[in-house]
């Protein structure tokens, strides 16, 4: 049994303080929480490493999701592996949870084609760069897959800011006209790089936008994985019932840049950024399952461990990846290509090599 | 053989590919009960079912978008764009995704999508139901272009454009979707995308056109005859261009006028012009020739006649160039 | 002091039906009734000349709003004339309660430049053919207003489909982060075309969109003109001291084709049809005035022989407009055109020529 | 003189523009407390309030249909768009009303807007902030379309784009935005629209190109002394093009290779071909050699450096031209 409690600001919230502030709980076993815990650990130990890489020269411009772990494992979690995710950017490692090896992220982050996957090998589309323009994407996929009476829902993750665009808005609202089992996951960090939430819409809340959508919007803590779980399972079960799709805002604040190349000294709150790093999702949780007896520091740190291992192989992976062959920038846009590629390589190869 | 309108052979190569494929859908405004604004979607609705021919919300980005992920999900989605202007607000998906996203799955995931719309003017239409947008979409990487002429090629290539694994848009001449009339073979028929095809063979100069200014074209060669003797390629396909075509016509008279609708500047006869300028130059005996739409918001219905390319016009050009 | 009275499905509506449904009333004196009824009959005749002369090869296509006109003349009817309209197609002939001759709105029909406007002639903007893409424009316009300390209010017109479409999304989302003094008034005819709206979008109301942008939303009667004049009113009051937009979702049932080329019987609902022709605006209006004593029969009926002579002297005057010159192919899109367009124009006058 | 970056020319021109006129505003994504993510606009809001540089929500079509409104208003907005790519969906706004509404008043309203992004690729980025967008803007009636390639001229051209009092596109080369320095005028500075620019006199060969290809151009030059003489045309903006320059050069040297970024099909070296090959054909001594991006999506940036037309490519194009 679940249960789920009212939090500040409305937001839904399972994990406590472990004082004054209660725990709930969600029907899940140890194995299901060790597991989530790992997910939620292995986010965390990739993006901390990836910042790392970063200013060693290794991994290119980054968007940073530190704090935003719970929402992606969390909402992840509560699918089948047969449900697509459709990621943003700043849910480059998403794929993680599905098992694509790290190194096949780092290399995207690094401008290797070996970063560029087969989204039917995870059921994980391509990270989308261009804001709010895969909620269509979502959508479609959801709804076709619906038509071909499959059961595959589809998650699609964006930001705040992202529903201020014209493509979030025809994407939503062809799920609620098509029904379509789609979750429309919205990770309010409450900014867009330098623009606040408060200058990027009048709704009072986020997921007031839903209605216009005709699908129910619900308001999740976002640094509460356990919480996100739960929204996400309950949207999860309307989608495959065919009662269509559910609007989910989970609520957090940026505590990093934008992405490595951002410095929001010039226009973020310090003091609430030192706030949310207080109370940040990861350890958030590991003392939830410390104090429910799930997790003990040893194996806490025995999880951060092999984590830590796993990076250190894909660094290395990442890195040994033969240099991308000239050809490349011919290939994969079409199935068919026209001659004149052919004659642009052996140019191309004439005049480099020469 | 039927003998059909234009937009009669495009229903007609919709019928034919839903009945072939299930997995070929058609999604846009208006397109299932009404069966769309020009009746090119009519009877699909009632044949193969609201689930494959489907009325959308009003919203392009969310139909050109939603067939990305359709084509995930193992559709081929034919979309309508009800007008040409009124694709512009899916420049974007197409742009950013549709000729993308092969290439982002490494060519392992097929995006078999079509965007088929009328196009042109000359209609007497309000403002915006008149462009030629072909530049915007042939200039983008990762989608082919095709533009029939004839009812017989409006079946074919559409019907080539549904079986393609990547990405096609199609633009129907709508000023010829009902004057345009002709023999288009029964049951299946596939006119392959990237040929070109000679309407007219000629010795004296060779007039480049397609869609809707195909015709036009074909009347200028009649009204030069005894003057010159024009030969008419019909590009059917912009992308991939058949430019062995091009350039055997153009060795062969030395004189090239292409006509477009579009505006000028960088139209497709630039590509045209362009293809020519770097790869026969020294076949051409003259310059080649641009007869185009202009530079300018597409005119008011009633002085519209002067904004398309003429007969008069393209015989001009070709007078001109003959006597260069 | 005015009186308006639920509807049914919540409409806000003022007339009653001279019988069990009772009437309301607003705050107008006799001469703004039949300031207001003139304008409504105004837009009537026009509309019913223009299908005639359609069907004499006249006109060319032409976007029949027969029973539109109360929720056109309404609302405009609220606005001061310094404040700007920004219509759709649908309201093509708005101008004509700003003092815009009917002749051009017949030119702009008939494809001649005498249809293309001034719009700080009339403080009317361009009629706009692609769906929804004018409310940036009204929200631009409005909000630049504000910032000049100018006090105008802009009101864009649109219907039940446009709110699909990005384009509207984007608008509202700018008129609400910027509380522009707009008003978002929807024409819900409940048809896009052949798409009803339930197929168009899965929102309780179209009114349920407001929130999503952070302003309020009404409901009215679309074929009550003092409804329509009442709620847009308030809006306007709130635009003007500062609270900032609000969308109007004013309520009626389209009773023609969607235009002249459009074939309705294919998809309406011709029952509907009659029962709402019953009930048209015009009618209805009239009915009240004359139950209030502020109009006669004849008055009305000179009311109506007055718009019938408008449109005739209109039409005349349309058809004896010069025929347009090649040269304005050529003019006005740009306010320095190249060299090129003197000399392309030199070459297609001696091509006509000869 | 004051030495500036690219980046800098423009951000001064802003400020010296919003300095005199009080019509004119900046709205964009970040541009305001930021100052823009590549700080273009950095310092505007506290200058100027925020009233008059203005961070918008995150909606492209949504900034520049506000900008259309606010010309209305009597506003001269600069808009910024935060990456070439991330402008696409602006497009539908641009071809069906910025570069229409003038017309539709006939003549009477002015819509005095710019449009600036950094464009282009070459700066090892994540996928979509790479593109080279120049077609979609040049082929669209009724705006105008510049492109620096220095920090004198970045500065000069958005002045006169500011000034134009019609839509004028401006497109800023990222890749030089920190690498290209260079003396540029303090206080008022205007580049007239329609003005190419003679980077270097040659007699052998006409490179033409803009943007961050003018750099390029001139070190094939520079590679080339020896070989043959190259004159540099950095034509700054593509619309109105600067014909009599650009057919000057060409009847000097009759060999003409034209570097563009983006994909080659439709690309504005097609355009420079089309004028060459109608205008000045008897001049032209061979081909007009394109050095174009690839018709291909963008690529991986490890790989990005073999699409992007490079010295080695420029200069071979030449030889090949000069050995025909
Ligand atoms: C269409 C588009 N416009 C602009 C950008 C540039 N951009 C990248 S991230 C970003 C902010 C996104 O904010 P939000 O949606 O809240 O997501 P977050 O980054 O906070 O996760 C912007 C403007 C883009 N990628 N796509
Ligand atoms: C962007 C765009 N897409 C499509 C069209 C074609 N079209 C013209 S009217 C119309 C239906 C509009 O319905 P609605 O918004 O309800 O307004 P109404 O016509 O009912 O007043 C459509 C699809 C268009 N004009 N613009
Ligand atoms: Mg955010
Ligand atoms: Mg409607």
């Amino acid at each position: 049994m679940s249960q789920v409690l009212p939090a500040e600001g409305g937001l839904r919230r399972v994990i406590g303080d472990g004082q004054a502030l209660l725990d709930g709980e969600v029907d899940l076993t140890p194995e299901q929480h060790l597991d989530l815990y790992r997910g939620l650990v292995l986010l965390r130990t990739y993006d901390e490493r990836s910042l790392v890489y970063h200013r060693q020269g290794r991994v290119g411009t980054y968007a940073i999701f530190w704090n935003h772990e719970a929402m992606q494992a969390g909402s992840a979690f509560a699918l089948e592996s047969r449900d697509w995710i459709f990621p943003s950017y700043r849910e480059s490692a998403i794929g993680l949870l599905r098992g694509m090896p790290a190194s096949t992220v780092l290399s995207w982050w690094r401008g290797h084609p070996a970063g560029w996957w087969n989204p039917e090998d995870y059921n994980v589309a391509s990270i989308c760069v261009p804001i709010g323009t895969h909620v269509p994407h979502a959508v479609g996929f959801a709804w076709g897959s619906r038509l071909k009476r499959e059961d595959r829902v589809a998650i699609a993750y964006f930001g705040d800011g992202a529903t201020s665009e014209g493509s979030f808005h025809e994407g939503a609202t062809f799920a609620g006209v098509l029904k379509a089992p789609v979750i429309l996951f919205c990770n309010n960090n409450q900014w867009a790089i330098s623009t606040p939430v408060a200058a990027q819409t009048a709704a009072p809340t986020l997921a007031d936008k839903a209605i216009g959508y005709g699908m129910p919007g619900v308001r999740v803590d976002g640094a509460d994985v356990l919480a996100v779980y739960e929204a996400t399972r309950e949207a999860v079960a309307r989608a495959r019932t065919g009662e269509g799709p559910t609007f989910v805002e989970a609520v957090t604040y940026r505590t990093a840049p934008h992405a490595t190349a951002d410095d929001p000294s010039i226009y973020i709150d310090e003091e609430r950024v030192e706030e949310e790093k207080e109370n940040e999702c990861v350890g958030r949780y590991e003392r939830y399952l410390l104090r429910m007896g799930v997790l003990t520091d040893l194996e806490a740190e025995e999880v951060k461990q092999e984590a830590l291992e796993l990076m250190r192989t894909a660094i290395a992976e990442a890195e040994t990846e033969a240099p991308a062959d000239v050809s490349l920038v011919f290939e994969h846009a079409l199935a068919d290509p026209p001659a004149s590629f052919a004659d642009d390589l052996l140019e191309l190869r004439r005049i480099l090599g020469g | 053989m039927a003998d059909l309108l234009l937009v009669e052979a495009v229903n007609d190569a919709l019928h034919v590919e839903m009945e072939r494929d299930a997995a070929v859908m058609v999604i846009g405004e208006d397109v299932g009960r009404l069966g769309g604004v020009f009746r090119a979607t009519a009877g699909l609705q009632d044949r193969f079912g609201a689930d494959r021919c489907v009325d959308t919300p009003l919203a392009e980005a969310g139909i050109l978008g939603a067939a990305v992920g359709l084509c995930m999900a193992g559709w081929r989605p034919v979309c309508e764009m009800q007008y040409d202007a009124f694709s512009y607000p899916s420049l974007d998906q197409l742009i950013n995704h549709v000729g993308r996203y092969r290439w982002r799955t490494r060519g392992k995931m097929s995006f078999p999508l079509v965007v088929r719309m009328p196009y042109g003017g000359g209609v007497r239409a309000p403002e915006l139901h008149d462009d030629s947008p072909e530049t915007y979409y042939v200039h983008t990487p990762g989608v082919k272009v095709a533009i029939p002429s004839t009812p017989a090629d409006a079946k074919g290539l559409l019907a080539a454009a549904i079986r393609d694994p990547d990405p096609v848009v199609v633009l129907e001449p709508k000023l010829i979707y009902r004057t345009a009339r002709g023999d288009v073979p029964e049951g299946e028929h596939v006119v392959p995308l990237g040929e070109a095809r000679v309407a007219r063979v000629g010795s004296d100069a060779t007039l480049v056109a397609y869609g809707a200014m195909v015709p036009v074209a074909e009347r200028a060669a009649d009204a030069l005859v005894g003057e010159a003797s024009c030969e008419v390629l019909d590009l059917r396909t912009l992308k991939p261009l058949d430019e062995s075509a091009l350039l055997a016509s153009a060795a062969k008279t030395g004189r090239v006028v292409v006509v477009q609708e579009a505006p000028r500047t960088c139209g497709y006869g630039a590509e045209v012009a362009a293809v020519l300028a770097e790869k026969a130059i020294f076949d051409l005996r003259g310059p080649v020739v641009r007869v185009t739409g202009y530079d300018v918001p597409y005119p008011y219905w009633q002085i519209e006649d002067a904004y398309m390319p003429s007969v008069e016009r393209v015989a001009d050009a070709v007078r001109r160039l003959l006597h260069l």
